[in-house]
């Protein structure tokens, strides 16, 4: 293509897309990704259009399923306007889709995903922004049995690569750090009735709950086991943060801890203004991610200016926006600082831990780690 | 119009030459304008045309090989788009094979599986465990884990051992009639999916809900298979003898016993058909495909985990069957294109579209209605359509018409010779 | 073993509650299957589009004033009636529109419709709702909240006492309620008897001056209509509901269905209650049963276990009376 | 050469048929006639395996048939039709016949696959031989089309040549000329005679075309509620009182 | 008086032609049979009448008016009753609840527990088996139980599709009795027979049906002693 400044048509077209869920179960999360990588792409347009650039969104819909996601890899390598994804909400299908990626050149920023597995395969193109279940898991582990002195803890996972991978972390940090785990069940994504499950936790009347899943089930959970008169803390990861967490449980919600690999958005002015804009943009209130989602734009975006400043202001190679991206070492975003270390881990990651004291999102923080 | 439409109809050489010069305009297309979904889906109907066409039935076979090995990746290969068109390609194959089995199962032996995806499962963990540390969780053997070079022997074995399920599952199933079985294997397909994606405790067999991941590439004479591109002739090959297979089979007395059977089971077995046997064959071999493609779709995957063999996952593969028409080879190879590309491809393309019309403002849709979302709607509303227009299915199983001097004995000529001396 | 029995009678009640739900969806699948010998596969999608449908009437209410101004039970009758009669209607118009035209096609082919109308909907109640409320996953306000002891432990002393819903009440009551209705319908009244003679054949019982199509559709508009009320149940029990609610509980109905002989009425009524019970047990007894090898996930590989065992040894479920065939 | 001893079948409270013995001889016609219900196609389905008998023996030859299933049963040389017609609808008139042949086309599945002579051979000698049959019974016009697009007489006629693909040793018809009209029924006998005459087959025929049973039946027996109330020469069983009141009428016995 | 007339009937099944061209008139009171060997579109006739196969040109005039348009359930509605080849018992329905349906359109309860009790005077055999599932029946009993059920609506016109087949000849012998019966009592009645000899004897008129088209139309009796007749239909 040609490359002339001023023109307004004659404009290089990159396009950047985000990969993740639009439809099925995990819909609202995968959409406030995406919107907040929308909101990026908006306030840099005319940035990039200085530099001889038209911005576009392409959002794909993983549908959460691993399949789709590797088949829209493929569309995506093959679109070569496209030099960066946004994605994915599941580490499940981060992993066969990033292989992808690898094979393509094509950098991927992921808001979510936090497995270990997704960085740990040294992929040159896999950076993420948010912290990993390593640390998520024994961070909330440590909270749980030296904060809130839980000797006897049952877990409950949802059998998701997501919930399977961050009830390990914390189920062996919480035993070497001496708890005793009373029992682990599982239970299925799409379930309205965990009645059977608690039952058992009834019977095992531990000091404290661990739920390693998403929200949807998680609130559920939380009612029926406040509805049987379970009244020990819960606590999960960053899949219960959200403003569905507290629409669906109530008041249930008291009581309940959650480790979250994001911030809150709203602590600073700049989070605040993010969230009057996407409000206004989108007439809808922020996910967790949503902020994420911005952020991760935002990191791709950074890197890809630096690539093409590197190449003389002409459109650079996907392996010089990778480079680029994974170069980066001190982003700010609006909720979380980002710099990557040599296998795409955010060194500013951290794990926020928070608890709701009224049944009102989002939770207040109690506790933060840092690496 | 009509007029030339009949003409085209009627003689080889018109049809030839609009063959050729369709052939010709969508290569150019695909070679030159690089990008072009439309291009890409119009070569691929060159073989739907060439179906319809009066040629001889060699010919046919000849020139679809020509266009699915040669014409088609060559044409494709210059744009960027080359590896995603042959992923498409690769999976479409993948999903052919399946349909195939399940018709043996569902068109040709009337059994309505609902479970079809186990057996897909099957074959895919079978490659999946032992190529990779996994299997060292449970044996410690030197030998193992396997190598890439040891895909080409899994392909045969993830067959078997899918086709050994089959049985396994046929045995004690098979009492069980019509729609009984269907929920019976679709409780089957829910079974293995459920165990597979628990059998990370107490040993850790499949990796549970994390799946497992780095499953190596095949390699031959050292030569690893990892592209798409590579991996679609593995596809084809595999493909081609599925199609073999079922053809010819369906053309034996085992095809004309498992028809038997579907129509009606008294008669059949009273015509000497061993009832059980015959549905127990329709099971093995029909899981044996899908046994096959699991291996190859493991290995282009690299990671595989439950959510990959869903309900959703037999449910399609059914419809792919119904839809293209059961009983009917060709029927079912379309339908199972069909679904394929429109869910892979169309599908992502048309709400992309209907999106960047959204993103530029062409088109004010508020986002709950968002274009990026419709997928799954525009599918079922094809599905309704389809169904309702094509009750039949789109290429509807034929009866074979044998000609009348394949019957006629020419050696009795005696008129009245009624007696049959056989 | 003691935690077992002890908790037994709570896991029961939970068992039944799940069970009625499971029941009256399965009633659903059973009379659709016994007419047209079609698996519907859009009647979890029904369940679904009452739940929904509810809880918007519930919330609308809600915004009215109704909720303090008048007795719960009359709003969740009034709740009930709008449900049922609006997906009764929806009912009928599915197999208007995409069943009807295909009757004298191949069976299997309706089976591509009942999916395609089952996406459909999913995607049409997600667009109303995210619309209206920003968000799919949704959660109404809760009536019948209140619990009730009961003294279970007073019966054997290992048992624990159990616990139970007000809502699950209801549930259970207007589970049974309808079910006997409904098999009095089916089985003694006159147009129960067209309803199944239909079933069997259409073109005879056409003869005999019954409005085929009149029937099928009255068909559809029970079994909807049930489907819908229950939905509302559903949304009354667990409060939050969300479009794909109706795909995993259609499949365990319609198992349930199955279970019991499918177009059998009294056998998807008590296919439903074995169900839910089986499940319940299993998800909180079989981790202690086998020490953790198979831990609660495996509930329903253990109800879909029982099921096959059920089916091979009685291949035309637990109620259908084997109709051999004349030879 | 077919032997039934006090075979018995029970469904619930009903006996259908109850202790009937009887004995077939081989190269006869033998007829089965009985009221309604009186479990004539009940004895059928016990000797071609598809119920099991509640008690008794089949004997063909020397051998047991109990507990066989039908395809063992038609192994052993035992072809049947069906009063309620069952072809296999939607296949051609030749493919029916060609699955009657089963058993008797010898090749595997790899000269299936791979169109060996083997399979060559045989595929094309079935379909002549199956054209043969259709031929025999005077549906050789109609050898390519849908079984269930033919005519009821035809379907019956083919139901019969289906089973003559089978190369059986004994026949049972079951109400073969339901349905049919004098003329039709009269071309029926000649082929159940030709087909005894040239195939060297023992046929069993359940009938209430009384005119057809008394002329082509050497030997009859008569069930009613189950049991056996008569046996004989059709001349015996005419003017058997009993037969009379159960079965034949009074009007039968004059017309006939 | 005319109770049915069809006229210039043409009937398909798919492209194949089944009835060409057919005039048929049936008296109030009368017996009239028709005719014709395997698949001479006897049945086809029948169904035309009762509505299950749609015409393609042609009229149907029931009581002065044209009910070719009609649906199957409406027609049955006026008072023609169809029994149909086969029997098409409700199989998984009891004797009883078989016999209630066809009273399905009468709304007097006395009125059908009347005829009921009238349908078992015809046929005893279904009274001991009223509650056996029809498709455990034997062929004889099922016909019995499909003329009894047609009876139940009471019709004006009965129409009966080769009710003799696969009945023993005692039975036959009875129903052709009850035909007579029937008529006796004021029943207007169509009879489709493959045993024609028997159907021309109570039949006040015949006609006879070839390949889709009538070939030839007279009194019973006359027809009976027809030679072409004798020759190709009684043998
Ligand atoms: N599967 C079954 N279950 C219950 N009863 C049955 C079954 N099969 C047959 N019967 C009963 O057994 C009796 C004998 O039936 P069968 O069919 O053998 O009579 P048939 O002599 O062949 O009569 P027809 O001449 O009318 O065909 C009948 O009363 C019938 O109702
Ligand atoms: N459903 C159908 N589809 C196609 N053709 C049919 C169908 N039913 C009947 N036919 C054809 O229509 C013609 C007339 O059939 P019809 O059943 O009316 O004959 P029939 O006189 O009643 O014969 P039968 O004595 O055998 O009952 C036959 O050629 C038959 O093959
Ligand atoms: C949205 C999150 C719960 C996603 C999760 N952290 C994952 O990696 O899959
Ligand atoms: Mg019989
Ligand atoms: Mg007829």
């Amino acid at each position: 293509g040609c490359n002339n400044g001023g023109e307004k048509d004659g404009n290089t077209v990159i396009k950047i897309a985000t990969n993740t869920p639009l439809s099925g179960n995990n819909a609202i999360l995968g959409d406030s990704i995406k919107l907040g990588a929308q909101l990026a792409l908006d306030d840099q347009k005319a940035a990039f259009k200085k530099l001889g650039f038209d911005l576009k969104l392409v959002p794909y819909d993983d549908q959460g399923d691993p399949k789709k996601g590797v088949a829209n890899a493929e569309q995506l390598g093959a679109d070569k306007s496209i030099l960066g994804v946004v994605g994915h909400l599941n580490s499940g299908v981060a992993i066969p889709a990033s292989v992808k990626y690898e094979k393509d050149h094509l950098v991927m920023v992921s808001p979510s995903n936090t497995a270990n597995e997704v960085t740990d395969r040294g992929l040159s193109v896999v950076n993420r922004i948010c912290a990993r279940d390593d640390f998520q898991g024994p961070a909330g582990a440590d909270f749980a049995v030296n904060t809130l002195k839980a000797k006897k803890i049952f877990i409950i996972q949802d059998k998701t690569a997501y919930g399977t991978g961050l009830a390990n972390e914390f189920k062996a940090a919480a035993e070497q750090l001496g708890a005793e785990i009373l029992g682990e069940e599982g239970i299925s994504v799409g379930d309205k009735d965990f009645n059977g499950v608690l039952n058992n936790v009834k019977a095992k009347n531990p000091d404290l709950v661990f739920f390693g899943g998403l929200y949807a089930e998680g609130g559920i959970l939380l009612k029926q086991a406040r509805d049987k008169e379970l009244n020990m803390p819960f606590m999960g990861g960053d899949g219960m943060d959200s403003s569905g967490l507290v629409d669906i449980a109530g008041d249930a919600v008291k009581n309940f801890y959650y480790t979250s690999v994001a911030g809150d958005t709203l602590k600073t002015d700049n989070g605040k203004k993010f969230a009057e804009d996407y409000k206004a943009k989108f007439k809808k209130n922020i996910e967790s991610f949503s902020s994420y989602g911005y952020d991760s734009a935002g990191v791709l975006l950074e890197g890809l200016k630096d690539a093409i400043e590197n190449s003389d202001g002409k459109t650079p190679s996907r392996e010089d926006v990778a480079a680029a991206v994974r170069a980066i070492q001190d982003y700010k975003g609006v909720v979380t600082e980002v710099g990557f270390d040599d296998k795409g881990d955010n060194k500013f990651a951290k794990v926020f831990i928070y608890t709701f004291k009224e049944a009102k999102y989002p939770g207040t923080q109690v506790g933060e780690v840092t690496k | 119009m009509n007029n030339l439409f009949a003409q085209v109809k009627q003689s080889n050489k018109l049809q030839a030459i609009f063959l050729t010069s369709y052939i010709v305009v969508t290569v150019l297309g695909l070679f030159l304008l690089q990008e072009s979904v439309t291009a890409f889906l119009l070569i691929l109907f060159s073989l739907f045309l060439l179906y319809k066409t009066n040629f001889p039935v060699k010919l046919k076979w000849s020139l679809g090989i020509l266009i699915l090995t040669l014409v088609m990746p060559f044409a494709a290969s210059q744009g960027s788009a080359f590896e995603s068109y042959m992923g498409v390609a690769t999976l479409v194959g993948i999903y052919v094979a399946m349909a195939l089995g399940l018709n043996v199962v569902v068109g040709l032996a009337g059994l309505l599986d609902l479970g079809f995806v186990a057996f897909f499962a099957i074959g895919s963990y079978t490659y999946a465990i032992f190529s990779t540390n996994q299997v060292q969780n449970f044996l410690k053997l030197d030998f193992l884990p396997f190598s890439g070079s040891s895909f080409w022997a899994f392909i045969i074995i993830g067959g078997i051992i899918a086709a050994i399920a089959g049985v396994l599952l046929g045995i004690p199933v098979l009492r069980v009639k019509g729609d009984y079985l269907a929920i019976v294997t679709l409780g089957f397909g829910e079974i293995i999916r459920i165990v597979f994606n628990n059998l990370d405790k107490p040993v850790n067999i499949t990796g549970g809900a994390q799946g497992i991941s780095s499953i190596p590439s095949p390699t031959i004479f050292g030569y690893v298979i990892s592209d798409s591109s590579q991996f679609y002739y593995v596809v084809l090959v595999v493909l081609a003898i599925v199609i073999l297979g079922v053809t010819r089979l369906q053309d034996s007395k085992l095809g004309r016993s498992w028809q038997a059977v579907r129509e009606n089971e008294i008669a059949a077995q009273a015509s000497g058909i061993h009832l059980v046997r015959t549905k127990l064959i329709a099971f093995a071999i029909g899981a044996s495909f899908s046994g096959m493609m699991g291996v190859v779709f493991a290995a282009k995957q690299m990671f595989i985990d439950p959510t990959n063999f869903t309900l959703l996952e037999s449910i399609t593969i059914l419809v792919m069957v119904i839809l293209g028409g059961m009983g009917s080879v060709p029927g079912v190879i379309l339908g199972a294109s069909l679904v394929t590309i429109l869910n892979l491809q169309v599908l992502t393309e048309v709400t992309n579209y209907l999106n960047q019309l959204t993103l530029d403002g062409v088109l004010n849709i508020p986002s709950a209605l968002s274009p990026s979302k419709m997928q799954r709607m525009i599918f079922g509303l094809i599905l309704i359509l389809v169904a309702i227009f094509r009750p039949q299915g789109l290429l509807p199983a034929r009866n074979k018409v044998v000609p009348k001097e394949d019957v006629v004995d020419q050696t009795v000529v005696d008129e009245n010779q009624r007696s049959v001396s056989v | 073993m003691n935690e077992i029995i002890h908790t037994l009678p709570q896991v029961l009640i939970d068992g039944l509650v799940l069970g009625a739900v499971y029941a009256i969806v399965a009633l659903g699948y059973t009379m659709v299957y016994g007419i047209l010998e079609l698996i519907n596969f859009a009647h979890g999608e029904i369940f679904m589009a009452g739940a929904f449908i509810g809880t918007a009437v519930l919330i609308t209410f809600t915004g009215l004033g109704f909720l303090s101004s008048l007795p719960a039970i009359l709003l969740l009758a009034i709740v009930l009636i709008i449900a049922s009669v609006l997906t009764g209607f929806l009912g009928m118009g599915i197999e208007r529109v995409a069943y009807r035209p295909l009757r004298k096609a191949p069976k299997l082919i309706t089976l591509i419709t009942a999916i395609g109308i089952s996406f459909l909907l999913q995607d049409i109640v997600r667009f109303i709702a995210e619309l209206k409320e920003g968000n799919y996953i949704i959660t109404g306000p809760s009536l019948f909240a209140g619990q009730h002891q009961i003294n279970t432990s007073s019966i054997l002393s290992s048992f624990g006492n159990a616990q139970i819903k007000s809502a699950s009440i209801i549930i259970l009551v207007v589970a049974v309620v309808m079910m006997i209705s409904l098999d009095y319908f089916i089985n003694k009244t006159k147009w129960g008897t067209a309803m199944r003679a239909v079933a069997q054949d259409r073109e005879t019982a056409s003869l005999m001056s019954v409005n085929v199509n009149k029937v099928i559709s009255l068909t559809f508009f029970l079994g909807s209509a049930l489907g819908g009320a229950t939905g509302v149940l559903f949304a009354l029990q667990y409060n939050t509901i969300d479009p794909y609610i109706g795909f995993i509980l259609g499949l365990k109905a319609f198992t349930a269905a199955v279970l019991g002989g499918i177009g059998n009425i009294r056998g998807a009524m008590v296919g439903g209650f074995l169900i839910g019970i089986i499940e319940m047990f299993a998800a909180a007894n079989l981790s202690t049963i086998t020490h953790g090898i198979f831990p609660s996930e495996y509930k329903d590989v253990f109800a879909f276990g029982i099921l096959i065992l059920v089916l091979i040894f009685k291949p035309e479920g637990l109620f259908g009376k084997p109709v051999a065939e004349k030879v | 050469m077919l032997k039934t001893n006090n075979l018995t079948k029970s469904f619930g409270g009903l006996t259908a048929v109850n202790n009937v013995n009887i004995e077939i001889q081989k190269g006869s016609i033998t007829a089965v006639i009985g009221p309604n219900g009186a479990g004539k196609t009940t004895f059928f389905n016990m000797i071609t395996g598809v119920y099991t008998p509640t008690s008794g023996e089949i004997l063909l030859g020397e051998e047991s048939l109990v507990g066989l299933k039908p395809h063992a049963v038609s192994k052993k040389g035992i072809a049947r039709t069906f009063q309620n017609i069952r072809l296999f609808s939607s296949m051609t008139a030749l493919e029916n016949v060609m699955v009657g042949m089963h058993q008797h086309l010898k090749y595997g599945v790899f000269s299936t696959i791979f169109h060996l002579p083997s399979y060559k051979k045989a595929e094309k000698a079935a379909m002549k031989e199956a054209y043969k049959w259709l031929e025999y019974v005077g549906l050789s016009d109609v050898y390519n089309e849908e079984s269930s697009s033919l005519s009821y007489g035809a379907q019956r006629r083919l139901e019969i040549a289906r089973a003559l693909a089978s190369k059986p040793s004994i026949l049972l018809l079951d109400e073969p000329a339901a349905g049919m009209n004098p003329k039709e029924t009269k071309e029926l006998t000649d082929l159940i005679y030709q087909m005894r005459d040239d195939l060297n087959l023992t046929i069993v025929l359940i009938e209430h075309d009384m005119k057809l049973v008394m002329e082509i039946s050497e030997y009859l027996f008569v069930l009613d509620h189950g049991e056996k109330i008569a046996e004989g020469k059709p001349l015996e069983i005419r003017n058997n009182q009993k037969v009379i009141e159960a079965y034949l009428g009074k009007s039968a016995v004059t017309t006939a | 008086m005319t109770l049915l007339q069809l006229k210039e009937i043409n009937s398909f099944y798919g492209g194949i032609q089944a009835l060409k061209n057919i005039n048929i008139d049936v008296n109030e009171g009368e017996i009239v049979t028709l005719i014709g060997s395997n698949g001479a579109g006897k049945s086809t006739t029948l169904k035309t009448i009762s509505g299950q196969v749609k015409p393609k040109t042609g009229e149907l005039i029931y009581k002065g008016e044209n009910i070719v348009k009609l649906q199957s359930h409406e027609i049955a509605l006026k008072g023609i009753a169809h029994v149909p080849e086969g029997r098409r018992i409700f199989s998984k329905l009891t004797v009883k609840e078989n016999l209630e349906m066809g009273a399905f359109s009468v709304k007097d309860k006395k009125l059908i527990a009347a005829r009921m009790e009238m349908a078992f005077d015809y046929f005893p055999r279904l009274k001991e088996r009223i509650n056996q599932k029809g498709g455990t029946m034997s062929g004889g009993e099922q016909q019995m139980l499909a003329i009894g059920r047609a009876l139940m609506m009471g019709p004006s016109l009965l129409m009966l599709d080769e009710p003799s087949m696969g009945l023993a000849p005692i039975i036959v012998e009875q129903i052709f009795e009850i035909i007579e019966q029937l008529n006796k009592q004021g029943m207007t009645i169509l009879l489709v027979e493959q045993n024609a000899y028997q159907a021309l004897q109570i039949a006040h008129r015949g006609y006879v049906i070839q390949t889709g088209e009538i070939q030839m139309v007279g009194e019973g009796k006359t027809l009976m002693n027809n030679e072409e007749i004798k020759k190709a239909y009684l043998a």
